[in-house]
Formats: C-alpha cells, sequence, structure tokens
C-alpha cells in the first residue's frame, strides 16, 4: 500500500491506496467522489476527467500514488459555495446533457479549455473536447453551451 | 363477422390465408376464435400479438371492442430501443 | 507491485537494473496503464520518472532542444521555440490522443511504446532527433529511428532509459510537416503516418530531406528512396509524384482492422506528398 | 386517452407545454451528485467479477472453481450449477446470462467470484480451469444461413415453413409482410432496380457500462440498485431466474448513463443476486468497456437484397425485399420489425417484404434504437434515390409522389390515421439546406425514416403535498430529461408552475408496474398517465372545494390552477387554489392524490427526413459532414430542447453507423475491437451543428397529441450520408 497526501478540489487529503491503483478508482471508491465516472478505463471517453495541476486529464490513466503533492480538481469542486459555475449554469439552460453521465467529463474539460482559451471557436471547443465522448446530443448543445458560457464569463 | 387480414408467420400459420372471417365482438373473442380455428396460432398469439383495428394498434387489450365493419389487421408484437 | 518515484536519474537506473523483476518506467502513462489494465503487462515495479529533476524541462541547446523524457504533449505544444522550429514534431505529438492524454503522453514514451503506428516516431525521425539513453554503463546517444525494433520492441537493454530527446538546429530555409490519415478527426490510432522534413538552398533546390512513414511496417521506416526523389529538386510537381511512389514502394504493411494492405500502400504516398508540400512551404518561410 | 376532437393542439395556447424549463435532476448532474448504476455502494460489500470465453463456440465440458475457491477473500463463486431451469419462455435470457453446455460467442460468461478487492476478483478468475472442447464456429450471416454452416442450436428447425424443416439449421424462422404482388408491380414499371447490401453490427455505445449493487440476505429478500431501462422488468426476469417472490425483489432504478435499448435485458444482474445470496453480502458488478462491447447486446448485423420499380412519372409500381439479420447466438432478431418497416414511407400497390432471423455466435443483439430499422431503411433508400437520378426526377419529389398519408395501407397491414411523412418532405425542401450551394468534392444526400413508436403498460401517481406543491411518481427510467416533460404535463394540468412539480422514478415496490423506457414511449405513455393522473387529482380537489362550499362537486370547475363555482347557479364562493385546498386537505378528507393506470395504445407512427452534405478526400476517401439537417414530426413537442436533443442525438448514432461504426470480428472469431479506441463513436470534432425543424402533426391518440421522438431519427442517416458521399449533387 502507498500513502499520498494531495490536495483535491483544495482541501488536503491523505489516503493509502494500492500500488496500481488508478486515482479515479481512489476518488470513486476510497474517497467517495464518485462524480468522475469510468466510462472506458482506457482514456478513449474522458467521462473521467479531472485536473492534475490544472492540466485535464483522465483519471483512470494515472496512478492514485502520482497524486502526491499535486492538486486534484474534479466536478464536485468546479460550484463554489454552492453557486453553480457558468459552464453548469449553460449546461441546464442549453440542455446539454440528457443522460448527464459524460457532463461531469465535459464541465471539467471545457473549464480546463477556457482557462487556456477564454474565447474559442467553434472548431476549436470541437477539436479541444474530442477527447469527451457523448452519445446522446450528438455534440450541438454541448458547443452552443460551452460558447455561451465562454461568452458570459468574458462578460465577468 | 369481423374481417381479419394476416401477415408473416400467422399466414403461414392459417395455411396461406391472407384474410379470415371470425365471429367476434372483441380483442380477446378474437384471438381465442384465431386459436381454435388455426391451432398453428396458438404458440404465436400467445407469445405476443399486435391488433390493429381501423389503423390504431393495440398490443394488449382484450376487450377492446370491434365495432362492425372495421378493418382488423394482426402484426407481431413489437419492441423499441 | 511496487511504485517508485525516484528523484535522481541515478536512482531511477538503479530501480530498473535491480533484480525487482519486470520494472516498467511511467512517464505519461497513457500506453503503461493501458497495457496493465488489459492485462497485457504485468510490472512488478514502477518506476515514475516525473519527479526527477531535468525529465520535466525543454532546453535550448546549441541552436536546438533538449526535451525531457516526461515533457508532456501539451507542454510541447506550449513551447514557442519548439513551435517555430520543429513545427511537425510539435503537431505529431500534439495529434496523439485528445487533450486529456496530451496533458500525460510523452515523446519518450511514444517512441519507446514501440509501436509502428506512434504519430510522433515520424516526424522525430524525419527531423534528424536522437535520443539519450542511460543505464548502468553511463549514457549513449541514439537516433530515433534505432529504438524501436519491433511491435512493443525496442533496442533499450535492461536497467535503460531514455532520459532525454534532442532536436538538432534547425538549419535555414527548412521546414517539416506530419500527417497522418484516421477515420475519425481525433482519437485513432494513425492508419497511415508520414513525416517529411525538408531544407532549400538559396536557389530553392531542396539540399537535404528526411522522409519516415507511420503504420505501414513492424516499426516506423525512414524512406531514402523518398528522400533521394526530393533532394537536387526544386520540390515540384513531378519530384512530389516520384518521391509519393517511392514511399508506396516502401510499405511492407498488414491487413487489420484498422486498414488494409492495399489502403495503406496507397494513401502513405499521398500523405508524404502532401507533408513535403506543408514543409516545402515552412522551408520558404511562408 | 385519446386527443379530444375538440382540442386542437396545434392552436391551442399552452401555459407550460412547448418551452424550455431547466430539468429538475440537471442541478444533480452538473455538480457530480446525481447517483448512476456504478456509484452506490453498501457496507460490507464485495466486488464481482465474471469470467469469459474466449472462444467463440465451444462445449463445456468442466469448470473447475476449487483453486480460486480458496483464495483468501473469495467469498463466493457461481456457474450454470447455480442456474436452475425455470420459465421456459426466459430459457434464452437465462443461458445467455451463464453460459450452460455450451460457450456461444466470444464474451459469453461461464462462471463468476465475489470477492473482497477487485484484485482478489481477478486473481480467482485466472484460478478457475475451464475444459473447453473447441467447435467450428460462424460469425457471418450469409455464411451461417449456408448448408453446411456450424450449427449453434441442434434443436432449431426454421419456423414459418411448409413443409416444417426435419433437419437443424441457424436460420430460426420466417417472415413475411405486404400486400398485392410485386412480381406483376415490376412488370409495370419503366425502370426496375435490384441491389444487395450488407450492414455490420453496431452497439448503442452508452457512455456508462452496466452496473448493479445485489444485497440479498438468508431470509430471501433483496434490494437490486441498477442501471437500466427497466427496472420492473429486471425485477420480474431476476425474480424468475434466481427464484424469489417478486414482491421480494426491490429494484431501483438508478440514473442511468444511456441506453437506446440496449438497458432494456438482464445480463449481469441475476449473477450479482446469484453471488449475493450465496456470500450473504452486497455485490457490485460493473462491466468493463471490454465486457460491454463483447457480451452486451450490439444490434444484428444485415444481408439484404431490395428490387423496386418506378414508372417514368416517378410512380413506384413494385417493391420487394428480402432482409436477412442475424442476431447472435439466440433466434429474435428485429427482423420483423425490419421487414414491417421496410416500405413503411410508401403508398404502395404490390409490395412484399420476407425476413430471415439467423443465429450466428455472437453476443444476443439487443434493442438499439428504431430496432431493425436503420439497416433496411438504408437499403430502401439508397435504391429508390438510384431509380430518381435514373429517372431524372429530384429525390424528394420522388418520395412525396409515393408518400404514405392518411388512409394509406402499410406496407406491414393497417391503414395509417393522421401522419406527418409529406409534412416533413414539404418541410425538407424548403429548408434553406435543400438548396445551398455546394463545394468541390461534396454532395448531398436525403433520406426518410420511420418508426412505429410504441404505448405500454404505466403507472403513475401524484401527490399534492401540504404546501401546495406536487409529487410526482413515475415508474419508467428518465433516459433524457423526460422528468421534465413529466412535471410540465402535471403543471400544465393542475394550473400551477414548473417547478412546483417533482418527478421521481419510483421503485418497483412503491408503484405499480410499468414497461421499460423503450419504444420511444415514455412522454406518451408516461405523458398520457400525468395527465390522467392530474385530472384524477383535480376531480379530487373539485370534490374537496364542493365540500367546503357546501355545493354539488359537478357545480365545481378547476381553471387556472383554482377551483371556482362552475356558474352563478352554484353559488358565489371565492376560487380556491391548490394550495388553499391542499392546506386543509387533512380536515376535509385526507390526502389528495391522482393515479392513473393504463396499458396505453395510439402511440402514433412517426417519420424523418434528413439532408446531409459530405465532403470526400479524393485521395483518402475520407468523409467529412460538412451539413445535416433534421426534419421530423413529434406530434406535439412538450419540451422542445429535449426534442431537438432526441434528433440530433439519433443523428448522430447514425452518422457513427454510416461511417465508422463496425463490429470487426477476426477470423478466430473473437471481437476485434471491443473498446472506444476502435469501436470509433463520433467525437465532436467530427460532427457539425445539427439543424433541426420539429414538424407537428398532432397524434390523435395522445391528449395533447404527442408522438413518441426517440428512435425515427436514426433510421434516415446511413441511407443520406451514402448518397452524399456518392458526391453526386443528388438533392
Amino acid at each position: 500500500m502507498v500513502r499520498v497526501t494531495t490536495r483535491i478540489n483544495g482541501d488536503e487529503v491523505t489516503f493509502v491506496c494500492e500500488p496500481d491503483e488508478t486515482l479515479l478508482d481512489v476518488l470513486r471508491d476510497r474517497l467517495n467522489l464518485t462524480g468522475a465516472k469510468e466510462g472506458c478505463g482506457t482514456g478513449d471517453c474522458g467521462a473521467c476527467s479531472v485536473t492534475l495541476d490544472g492540466r485535464v486529464v483522465c483519471s483512470c490513466l494515472v496512478l492514485g500514488a502520482e497524486a502526491e503533492g499535486r492538486q486534484v480538481g474534479t466536478v464536485e469542486g468546479i460550484a463554489r459555495n454552492g453557486k453553480l459555475h457558468p459552464l453548469q449554469e449553460k449546461f441546464l439552460e442549453f440542455a446539454a446533457l440528457q443522460c448527464g453521465v459524460c457532463t461531469p467529463g465535459f464541465l471539467v474539460a471545457a473549464k480546463a479549455l477556457l482557462e487556456r482559451n477564454p474565447d474559442p471557436t467553434e472548431a476549436e471547443i470541437r477539436f479541444g473536447l474530442a477527447g469527451n465522448l457523448c452519445r446522446c446530443t450528438g455534440y450541438d448543445k454541448i458547443v452552443r453551451a460551452v460558447q455561451a458560457a465562454a461568452a458570459a464569463m468574458r462578460k465577468g | 363477422m369481423v374481417r381479419v387480414k394476416l401477415s408473416g408467420p400467422l399466414k403461414v400459420a392459417a395455411g396461406g390465408e391472407a384474410e379470415l372471417e371470425v365471429e367476434a365482438a372483441n380483442i380477446h373473442q378474437l384471438l381465442t376464435r384465431l386459436a381454435e380455428l388455426h391451432p398453428k396460432m396458438k404458440p404465436m398469439l400467445e407469445r405476443g400479438a399486435a391488433v390493429a383495428i381501423d389503423g390504431q394498434i393495440y398490443r394488449d387489450d382484450w376487450f377492446r371492442a370491434i365495432p362492425e365493419g372495421s378493418e382488423v389487421v394482426i402484426l407481431p408484437r413489437m419492441v423499441g430501443g | 507491485m511496487r511504485y517508485e518515484a525516484p528523484t535522481t536519474v541515478k536512482g531511477a537506473v538503479k530501480l530498473l537494473a535491480g533484480k525487482a523483476g519486470l520494472a516498467r518506467v511511467l512517464a505519461g502513462g497513457t500506453d503503461l496503464l493501458v497495457q496493465m489494465r488489459t492485462d497485457r503487462v504485468a510490472p512488478d515495479l514502477i518506476v515514475d520518472v516525473k519527479r526527477i529533476a531535468g525529465m520535466r524541462r525543454i532546453e535550448a541547446k546549441a541552436g536546438g532542444f533538449r526535451i525531457g523524457a516526461a515533457v508532456s504533449g501539451a507542454e510541447l505544444g506550449e513551447h514557442k521555440g519548439m513551435r517555430k522550429a520543429w513545427p511537425g514534431v510539435v503537431e505529431a505529438a500534439c495529434l496523439i490522443g485528445s487533450t486529456q492524454v496530451q496533458g500525460r503522453a510523452t515523446l519518450a514514451g511514444n517512441l519507446c511504446n514501440a509501436s509502428p503506428a506512434a504519430d510522433s516516431v515520424p516526424a522525430l525521425i524525419a527531423a534528424g532527433a536522437a535520443v539519450v539513453v542511460v543505464g548502468p554503463r553511463g549514457r549513449r546517444t541514439v537516433p530515433v529511428e534505432q529504438i524501436p525494433v519491433g511491435p512493443g520492441r525496442t533496442s533499450l537493454k535492461r536497467g535503460e532509459l531514455v532520459e532525454a530527446i534532442l532536436l538538432p538546429k534547425r538549419p535555414p530555409r527548412s521546414g517539416d510537416a506530419y500527417l497522418r490519415f484516421i477515420p475519425r478527426s481525433e482519437m485513432d490510432i494513425a492508419v497511415v503516418g508520414a513525416g517529411v522534413s525538408l531544407t532549400l538552398d538559396r536557389q530553392g533546390v531542396c539540399s537535404a530531406a528526411r522522409v519516415a512513414l507511420g503504420a505501414v511496417a513492424e516499426r516506423v521506416i525512414r524512406v531514402p528512396e523518398a528522400e533521394a526523389a526530393l533532394i537536387g529538386t526544386k520540390v515540384d510537381g513531378e519530384a512530389l509524384e516520384r518521391m509519393a511512389a517511392s514511399c508506396s514502394a516502401a510499405c511492407r504493411p498488414i491487413d487489420d482492422k484498422r486498414g488494409t494492405r492495399e489502403f495503406r500502400i496507397k494513401v502513405a504516398g499521398v500523405l508524404a506528398r502532401r507533408a513535403a508540400a506543408i514543409a516545402l512551404k515552412r522551408a520558404r518561410g511562408k | 386517452m385519446p386527443l379530444d376532437a375538440k382540442f386542437d393542439p396545434a392552436t391551442h395556447h399552452f401555459r407550460l407545454v412547448g418551452t424550455r424549463p431547466l430539468r429538475p435532476d440537471g442541478y444533480d448532474k452538473v455538480v457530480g451528485r446525481a447517483r448512476f448504476g456504478a456509484d452506490a455502494s453498501a457496507p460490507g460489500m464485495l466486488v464481482g467479477r465474471i469470467l469469459r470465453s474466449p472462444h467463440p463456440h465451444a462445449r463445456i465440458r468442466a469448470i473447475d472453481t476449487a483453486r480460486a475457491a480458496k483464495l483468501p477473500g473469495v467469498k463466493a463463486i457461481v456457474t450454470r450449477d447455480d442456474f436452475k431451469d425455470g420459465d421456459p419462455s426466459l430459457k434464452d435470457v437465462l443461458v445467455n446470462v451463464m453460459a450452460r453446455d455450451k460457450a456461444l460467442y466470444d464474451g459469453h460468461a461461464v462462471a463468476a467470484v465475489a470477492a473482497t478487492s477487485a484484485s482478489v476478483a481477478r486473481k480467482a478468475l485466472k484460478l478457475i480451469r475451464v475444459d473447453y472442447e473447441i467447435l467450428p464456429h460462424v460469425t457471418d450471416v450469409d455464411e451461417a444461413m449456408k448448408p453446411g454452416a456450424p450449427i449453434l442450436h441442434g434443436d432449431m428447425r426454421t419456423e414459418n415453413i411448409e413443409p416444417a424443416p426435419k433437419k437443424a439449421s441457424n436460420v430460426a424462422s420466417r417472415c413475411e409482410f405486404g400486400h398485392g404482388d410485386p412480381e406483376q408491380g415490376f412488370k409495370q414499371a419503366d425502370v426496375v432496380i435490384e441491389r444487395r447490401f450488407k450492414t455490420e453490427a453496431t452497439h448503442q455505445g452508452y457512455i456508462e457500462p452496466h452496473a448493479c449493487l445485489a444485497s440479498v440476505g438468508s431470509d430471501g429478500q433483496g434490494e437490486l440498485w441498477v442501471c437500466t431501462q427497466g427496472h420492473y422488468m429486471v425485477r420480474n426476469t431476476c425474480a424468475a431466474l434466481v427464484g424469489m417472490d417478486v414482491s421480494k425483489l426491490r429494484v431501483t432504478a438508478s440514473e442511468i448513463g444511456g441506453g437506446f435499448g440496449g438497458k432494456t435485458t438482464v445480463f449481469i444482474e441475476p449473477v450479482a443476486l446469484a453471488l449475493s445470496r450465496k456470500a450473504g453480502k452486497p455485490v457490485k458488478l460493473v462491466m468493463s468497456r471490454e465486457e460491454v462491447f463483447r457480451a452486451s447486446g450490439p444490434t444484428s448485423s444485415a444481408s439484404m437484397t431490395v428490387k423496386i420499380g418506378v414508372t417514368r412519372h416517378g410512380r413506384i409500381t413494385g417493391a420487394h425485399a428480402d432482409i436477412r439479420f442475424q442476431g447472435g447466438a439466440f433466434a429474435g432478431s428485429p427482423i420483423e420489425l425490419g421487414a414491417m418497416s421496410a416500405f413503411a414511407c410508401y403508398d404502395l400497390e404490390h409490395v412484399k417484404a420476407v425476413g430471415w432471423d439467423v443465429v450466428t455466435n455472437r453476443p444476443k443483439q439487443a434493442a438499439y434504437r428504431a430496432p431493425g430499422a436503420p439497416m433496411v431503411a438504408f437499403a430502401v433508400e439508397s435504391v429508390l434515390d438510384e431509380l430518381a437520378h435514373k429517372i431524372g426526377m429530384d429525390p424528394v419529389e420522388l418520395r412525396l409522389k409515393n408518400t404514405a398519408k392518411e388512409g394509406t395501407r402499410s406496407s406491414y397491414g393497417p391503414k395509417y390515421n393522421r401522419i406527418g411523412l409529406a409534412a416533413c418532405l414539404e418541410a425538407a425542401r424548403r429548408h434553406p439546406h435543400y438548396e445551398a450551394p455546394l463545394g468541390p468534392n461534396q454532395g448531398r444526400g436525403i433520406a426518410a425514416g420511420f418508426w412505429f413508436n410504441f404505448g405500454g403498460q404505466t403507472c403513475v401517481s401524484l401527490n399534492v403535498n401540504i404546501d401546495g406543491t406536487v409529487a410526482l411518481a413515475v415508474g419508467t427510467p428518465d433516459i433524457g430529461g423526460s422528468r421534465a416533460s413529466m412535471c410540465m404535463m402535471a403543471a400544465e394540468e393542475l394550473g400551477i408552475e414548473y417547478d412546483k412539480v417533482r418527478a421521481i422514478v419510483a421503485d418497483t415496490s412503491s408503484l405499480g408496474y410499468n414497461d421499460i423506457s423503450e419504444g420511444s414511449r415514455v412522454t406518451f405513455s408516461t405523458g398520457l398517465a400525468t395527465i390522467a393522473a392530474a385530472r384524477d387529482a383535480i376531480g379530487k380537489l373539485c370534490a374537496r372545494a364542493a365540500k367546503i362550499w357546501g355545493i354539488a362537486p359537478e357545480a365545481v370547475v378547476w381553471e387556472n390552477g383554482r377551483a371556482r363555482p362552475a356558474g352563478p347557479n352554484a353559488g358565489d364562493f371565492a376560487p380556491l387554489s391548490l394550495a388553499e385546498i391542499a392546506k386543509t386537505a387533512a380536515k376535509t378528507g385526507g390526502p389528495i392524490a391522482g393515479h392513473h393506470e393504463v396499458n396505453a395504445d395510439g402511440a402514433g407512427v412517426s417519420f424523418a427526413v434528413h439532408l446531409c452534405d459530405a465532403e470526400v478526400d479524393p485521395e483518402t476517401g475520407r468523409v467529412t459532414i460538412k451539413r445535416y439537417t433534421v426534419v421530423q414530426d413529434a406530434g406535439k413537442a412538450i419540451h422542445p430542447s429535449y426534442v431537438e436533443g432526441q434528433f440530433q442525438g439519433g443523428a448522430a448514432q447514425g452518422i457513427g453507423w454510416a461511417l465508422n461504426e463496425e463490429y470487426v470480428y477476426g477470423r478466430d472469431g473473437r471481437l476485434q475491437n471491443p473498446g472506444f479506441l476502435d469501436y470509433r463513436i463520433p467525437v465532436a470534432s467530427d460532427l457539425p451543428m445539427i439543424d433541426t425543424v420539429i414538424v407537428e402533426v398532432p397524434n390523435p391518440g395522445h391528449p395533447y397529441g404527442v408522438r413518441g421522438v426517440g428512435e425515427t431519427s436514426i433510421v434516415p442517416p446511413l441511407a443520406a450520408i451514402d448518397k452524399a458521399k456518392a458526391g453526386k449533387k443528388r438533392r
């Protein structure tokens, strides 16, 4: 077993895990943060997206042990003090989710995208989010929600 | 008397007849009568059949009345995704 | 299984060379963790090299670059100097997987995974890149094309790991490019990949060229005939066609779920030609 | 409860229906709080894992679990011996859940373990020894039909052919639909085209793998948490397979991460229950993505021959289809639906569709959005397009000339009621997309599609709370925003605000039986039942008001959320709001609730027309979808955003099917691409925005005119994209 101390959504967390256990399994099974989902376990769907030191990654392709001393961000940390992030608001307003299982991954990835590129083109959004699979929406409403959130965030 | 149109497996079970006339006032009577007339139909009807009366499809509705002179078609029971 | 995150190269080499059974280097982990999950590899020891100083850095060196083995594709893509000097290499690295994979995957990992379809490898070979290999017997510098020897197999010896990738100084009037064919627009493994780098003299005549193809043989191959078809020409339509034909002729691909032999042979030429056209534009400073 | 003849949903002013409020489950889903199948846990929970056959066809001589059982941490192992034969109608389901004498496909379950951790469970699987006798296999539908093909089931005789065959075959049955005589029709044609088509199997590709948490005690009572489209189906099926009383198994439907038909049967649930019963502890069982591809229910693959004849003036004189579906290792492909839907868009005098249901060494197919229809529409619409080209007629014009309309005898038997195909064709032709210029290497395709839509058993309970809010309990898992539509319909009827109604999906012990969320039935049937339950509650609310006022109940009417005397003769009383009546409910007779139980019929068929522009790289053949428009009849759109979402989602799945999605089997009979890397569903950068046009031709079978919208949208894309790819400007 490995003992790991890390920060998750700003809070210091210490956990123990198997050396081959993924960060996704640690988050879900040990820390009860089930917002990140396992859709494939092989980095092909993005449902388990989290940020690691501000960069979006698939938590199924990160070992729990690697989180030592790092900053982890999950969907549970996007709303602050009960207030939804503009992306969360626009996802609801634009009906950008149907089943909602890919939504946490999309929100984490879209937030990271907008932090690096506050005014993305449609193509930049589509390519930037190509690692997040959605099977319900055909992406149309997701892209529109991200565009609207970006506009709202630029206005401040 | 009700004129019933058959297709698919039911037509085969009725010895190739595409249309039958049976005495029935509702769907239950119709299905019972058909199974009596053509015992080969019985397992198919039990497995599930839908009945269209004047274009309206009923999947299960034994006591749905069949108006005189209406058009009746028996179909396989359908499922969706 | 044991997980270790040494902070020095020496420490890493010692771990890898130890009697730990099967040891694997963990850089980005985007191949290794998938292989572990699908039971293709069950290491006894994982050596995470991301805490080694120097492994996470890109350094400008003698006009070229030294890219630490744990530098991610995203970090490479954000490096202005690399983007300007070797856009083909950067583009190839940034084609691997998704934004999420980009945040982790490394050039060194892509190379050492030794897939014939690795996107960054044809671009690195075309760029004339080399790797610094470090092991129990010290350091050696090896051209990129000598690392993979077959699907999943490298020339690295027990206890050795790649420490850095070296990109040479870009000669004046040079350009590089990488293109691949995938059925979707993202997220697929290359069905065919083509990397081209070329240099023009002052008259616009091609004085040097390197061409490499991915997913058309048991490993990424360099195609000297295609290079020869460009050198000494103005990289006009005719030269490009001859280069494309040489590329197709050099292919020895397999039929698999991702593409047929026939398709790969044909498209290898098409992509090499298109990549050369982009490299030419870049060499002309456009 | 049909549409009231005096009520026209097209002109009626709805207060809420047709608006776009936020969905009630939305907040939980954007903050990561929504609980899906794999998100539940229980104290002392074990981890379940399933051992699967690596062989496509093999006799299982013996299974030795002794070594695995000795591994510390292993708490239960189940094999075929733990599942006894029972209800014969569930035999195939049972054999699919756990292999009996033979493994019938790559991925077929042969044993399962429950252990204290995932790593122990994984190790235990490796210690189970299965003695296989490898048998020849077949995975292709045409190969499986040939004489001499490896036979899957020694007792299978082709049904519905005369004389009944004596020899075993992989052809489970034949079916036939249509009327008239196509041969006669072809003689009247100026042009007759016959073409053969093949389509590979695809997968629903829901992002959430199958997952459940089972807990069975030695008292025989059980609880099951599961992601499913139909938790009542899960309850009834599992109770039968595992041998429990239906009343003792309580099933709760988790939030569901996509289904599209793939979660309309059971796979792991009976296994988890059996493991839990044996171990005496809760067991969580979650499929990996690889298991989802290898061992859940993909679609049929199809082989089809379609022949259509037309006159120079564009009248279809005859149509014939011969359709062969393999549906995996068991009978039951959606061949009848495929054959019935083949020519459903057209008004034909001579039409016939013959279907063959074939078994192969592949996983048992499950429903996928309009099961059976997309591949057949691909064949039929492609031939029609070619005919239009040949006679020099606009393809929309050709379809309009032959379009099915009210009174048309459908190719599957009944005459159509009011339908919207012509309206969709006209709307497509009017759409700016239809005449927009095309760039180089671009082509435009158009195709029509049809789906039946279903109703089914539905039970709804609506409770008026003390503060004037309303709790609505439905029994159809919400697979795409249906709770929002239900709240809207209830609030519309009750005359209260949308956010005063809260809808939940009740567990199987809290509400009566409901059929599966399938067949585009939820907004139709659960909506219909919700409206009826609201009207039931209104009746009771009016009765309470009557009591309070001391007048006859018939003298009270409900208007704008308030009870008021029907007229001056009834008395002069200030109207009572729902909240006011609710507040005194305890003193006026107790709780106020509305209920409705129905087996809904009259779902109303739906049609769509799709337009697609594609660009083809002339050297590599790579296809890019440049523009896409969906025109579809929704009857009445309750929440237009989610109607559009269904249109767009179905189109995207159809685009994936048309371009890159397919099951690839190797010569060894093993699935070569059991993952999202090589089973390539569309990613965001593969698609353009998908324009939608909602056509509203009211369905006479629903009080607001609703038609199901979930499935039709996957039917036209295969043909539309194929034509667009062909590169000619065939509008």
